[in-house]
């Protein structure tokens, strides 16, 4: 067998051992298997093209896998968990910025000799493509606190924005027929224009559903790559992601009851929301009633929320849980599907502070046990556990399923003040009588309750 | 680019689209955020095609962006699958301790 | 045939292998029995190449071969289909009548 | 674009919609809009393949198809649904026919020029395809009853039928390197006599498994035939069709608690199984008592088994528990996963009589509310309801879970005497104090329980 057809083999196995790697993620017992498998599919398609015989050096080639493998292991055995979002979108600029600039290369190699069909497979390579790479890096800058992640906005954005997705798309289209070069450095150069102008006017709260979307252009981009390459295996990995992301992003709208054009295109709750008028006042509580509330209580139930992922609390309260456990309370942990800023984002991180996932619930299996749970501890969430969500039809974020945490005995609610939520509004939680607010940063106040516990 | 092949790529896709679906529809809320990496460490298979630029050599231009590539991509690969498994590595721990 | 056709080939079969896997295993015991006969009137598909020879006209025990293989691929696709969508009637028309 | 191409479309467009077809099966609702999309599939590829430049007269082509369209339809619409076993059986023989012909003829006309991976192509597609022919016949036999149903079996016959496979595959392994024409028909009558073989000696009963395994040959031989051919919707539907055929295979022989090479090369509970001794005697019941204890219940769950099916007696079953319900009386159907002789029999038969599909329970369903459940019907059913799967480990199906009927307050049996289930062994629920039985057929029984329940 010749060498061209032992490198399409390993790139077959390669395939296979993706999907059967993504398979496995259908269960976490499972899932760090498949992924090793998928690791080693990568490998040999890697070793397969390397046999590859228009490569004629291999110091560039090496002096990049050197690189790029120093950049990414540090980039992963350094950064804290919580910074997985800014780190994913990061990602899918240098996936993306990788596919482009395959495709650009592609098409500087051959210009004259183009068919029509490759052109197309690289026109959406570098529109998808250009489009990811500057989308993400903006992503990334907001996300990371780079830039402000306020929404920037002017009026006539849409239609400029509009006007250059159309420009470009004319662009290709012309290009198909007649493949000129510099029309399609033009062109690159649109997709990464309209990469910064599609992401500058999202706030960074809706960014989790902009970098979902982005991983879908990503993963498209190296389908594209691989109808260019003519290479399946691109074809297949790229596929899983766009699909991966594009699944993602509507579980997260879904589970914000909002629609992806409304993240993409308009300014959130700006038109027909009206915020309940709220009745009685916030109460707080001190350390210590809240201590020996929980320590006497038959169950707690906790409620992470964004906020303790910025107060990267995961580990006081596994350690508070763990107290209230040992004295015989049954601690359950509730997992909004939107908690956090991240699909799994809750997960992860309590999973980073070692709590066993059988403890996790989900939002359906918890809340017909709200009514007989004495203590709900909300640790930086707001929005997910808003009541208005589900009794105030004219709310901004009513129809998004939260957590019952106000059919509870007692709810004890963790922040550091008057803050709001991603959403902005009002909640109303905070004013119900069963509530009390226990002011400060989550670790901290978790820390302490772990102590004040110990001694009740 | 023969038609038969350009055909076979089709099929390659369409089929992938299903597999795309069912697969990652079966990825219980739990793994979203190791999938997202994962997926990413996948999609860092373009790697294949920027080796090949970086070293066929065919001008400066080329191996300059073949370069870049090779870094951009293997970022992906390295960095996604290292991250995906220190995740993963957090949730396989719990089987063992669970209850 | 080439070695490249070949690998397509392959190609398509590992990922049908998976769809097939990952499509079957969602339908529930109730539609089995419809099952087996939608995936009888299926694969009923070698019809196409029953067609082929039976007009092809290349010598007269192709011809013969083709006829037989035509009527018996038909059977299966037009009886498969033809009883699937009988039994998926009455279990449809359940749904109206539920509870 | 050439015809050809157009052609090679079609295909393209009825694989998405075979997959698109069996992906609707997952739910009831929309299994008949995905069956009709694959419909217009298969549709879409005659109607391609019609324009293969390769054909030249029509004649026979048209004759193939309405002689074959003629028998599909009346078989499918003057089939009773009880024949569906037998049935199913038969339509894998005509599919691997199909096949095999396909396959011989390719070599026919191609012996001297074929290359080794399309000779191992079409190696593959006689060999699964033969021995589907011969082997589904045979089992079609069984089932109608026009050979006896009992295991055929003589000394040596594992060694006669190994050493026959391994002469097929070496055959077949030459064939590879010299394709003689001569071998190759000693070949494809080798397969045809190993099908013979294979199953002559497995009982009646077992045919359901075994036809799984056909319909997975039966794929699998279509799946090389698109190797062959080089057409990938046939490796597309031949794959599924394996897979489906090999899947439910597995999932009987787990309901049934064996294994498949026990069912294929072991004669049924020939060694170190025991019958319980059985205890107790076995009481009749006057079917105007029975009429009265159903008609006073406050919940009735029907248990129908092999015995409706034979006794077609599902719509009397329907019409007994519609009865029942009138009168207010909570009416289920247990259904275990392998009653009847069929995966999904019970499904379908009662799905035929109008039974809405919500009142089907599965086992881990109903099996909870058995003990609160005043009257259990047993409607032709034994080895699905005997206690001796859970209770004895020495029982020829012990570990086979099954409907705990036993444990309710009441339990009636339908059946006709003292015959035996599938398995042929002694069932002890019929000794049970809160057993009674009512002999008949089950028909008979069920018509005359419905005007005794009316005037009760
Ligand atoms: N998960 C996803 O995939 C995703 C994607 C897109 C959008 N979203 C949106 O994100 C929101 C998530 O809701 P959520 O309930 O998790 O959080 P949230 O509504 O964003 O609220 C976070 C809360 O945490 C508090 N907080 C912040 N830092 C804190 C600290 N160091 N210590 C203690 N408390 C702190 C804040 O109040 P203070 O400032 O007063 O402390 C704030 O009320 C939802 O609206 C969801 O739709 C999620
Ligand atoms: N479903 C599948 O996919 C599948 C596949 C392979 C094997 N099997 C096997 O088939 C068996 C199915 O169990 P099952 O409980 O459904 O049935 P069964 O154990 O086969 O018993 C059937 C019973 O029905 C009675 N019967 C027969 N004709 C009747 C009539 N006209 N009226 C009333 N009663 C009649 C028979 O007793 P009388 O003769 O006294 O009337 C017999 O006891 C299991 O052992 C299973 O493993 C099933």
């Amino acid at each position: 067998m010749q060498i061209p057809y032992l490198i399409e083999i390993t790139y077959l196995v390669a395939s296979v051992l993706f999907i059967y790697g993504l398979k496995a993620m259908s269960h976490p017992t499972t899932a760090r298997r498949g992924m090793n498998a998928a690791g080693i599919g990568m490998l040999a398609a890697i070793v397969g093209t390397l046999l590859h015989q228009a490569i004629v050096t291999y110091e560039w080639i090496i002096i990049g896998l050197v690189i790029g493998s120093l950049i990414g292991a540090a980039m992963s055995v350094w950064m804290p968990m919580t910074a997985m979002p800014q780190r994913t979108a990061l990602s899918h600029a240098f996936g993306a910025l990788a596919a482009t600039i395959v495709g650009i290369a592609e098409f500087y190699q051959h210009a004259g000799e183009l068919g029509s069909f490759k052109m197309t497979a690289i026109g959406f390579e570098v529109l998808f493509g250009g489009i990811t790479v500057t989308g993400s890096l903006i992503a990334f800058a907001k996300l990371q606190g780079l830039v402000r992640g306020t929404p920037v906005t002017y009026t006539g954005q849409n239609i400029v924005n509009v006007s250059l997705f159309i420009a470009a798309f004319a662009l290709f289209v012309y290009l198909i027929f007649f493949p000129v070069g510099i029309l399609f450095y033009v062109m690159v150069g649109m997709a990464l224009l309209f990469g910064v102008l599609l992401v500058i006017p999202i706030g960074a709260a809706d960014m989790p559903v902009v970098m979902s979307l982005m991983n879908s252009y990503a993963g498209l981009a190296s389908a594209a790559t691989g109808f260019a390459l003519n290479n399946k295996v691109l074809i297949i990995a790229g596929t899983l992601d766009g699909f991966s992301g594009f699944i993602l992003s509507i579980l997260m709208c879904r589970a914000m009851n909002r629609s992806i054009t409304n993240v993409l295109f308009g300014a959130f709750g700006s038109v027909g929301t009206e915020e309940s008028q709220v009745e009685g006042t916030m109460r707080e509580v001190s350390l210590d009633d809240v201590a020996v509330q929980m320590a006497y209580a038959r169950q707690v139930v906790f409620v992470p929320g964004y906020g303790m992922a910025t107060a990267q609390a995961q580990h006081a309260l596994r350690e508070l849980a763990d107290t209230l456990a040992h004295r015989g309370v049954s601690v359950k942990y509730a997992i909004h599907p939107v908690a956090g800023r991240m699909p799994g984002h809750m997960n992860v991180l309590l999973a980073e502070a070692n709590v066993p996932y059988s403890l996790l619930y989900e939002l359906e299996q918890v809340n017909p046990e709200m009514p007989t749970t004495d203590v709900v501890v909300v640790v930086g969430a707001n929005d997910t556990v808003n009541p208005d969500a589900r009794d105030n039809p004219k709310s901004a974020i009513a129809g998004m399923p939260i957590i019952e945490v106000d059919r509870a005995t007692q709810v004890i609610v963790l922040k550091r003040g008057q803050g709001k939520g991603f959403s902005g509004i009002e909640n109303p939680l905070f004013f119900k009588p069963n509530t009390a607010m226990l002011y400060g940063d989550a670790k901290d106040s978790l820390s302490k309750l772990t102590t004040a516990v110990q001694q009740a | 680019m023969t038609t038969e092949t350009i055909i076979s790529l089709l099929y390659v896709f369409a089929l992938a689209a299903f597999l795309g679906y069912l697969v990652i529809s079966k990825v219980p809320p739990l793994l979203h955020t190791p999938l997202m990496s994962a997926t990413n460490a996948i999609s860092g298979i373009s790697l294949v095609g920027a080796i090949v630029l970086a070293g066929s050599n065919h001008d400066r231009v080329s191996t300059i962006l073949g370069i870049i590539a090779v870094i951009s991509a293997t970022i992906n690969v390295v960095g996604g699958f290292m991250i995906t498994d220190r995740m993963l590595r957090m949730f396989q721990e719990k089987t063992g301790k669970k209850g």
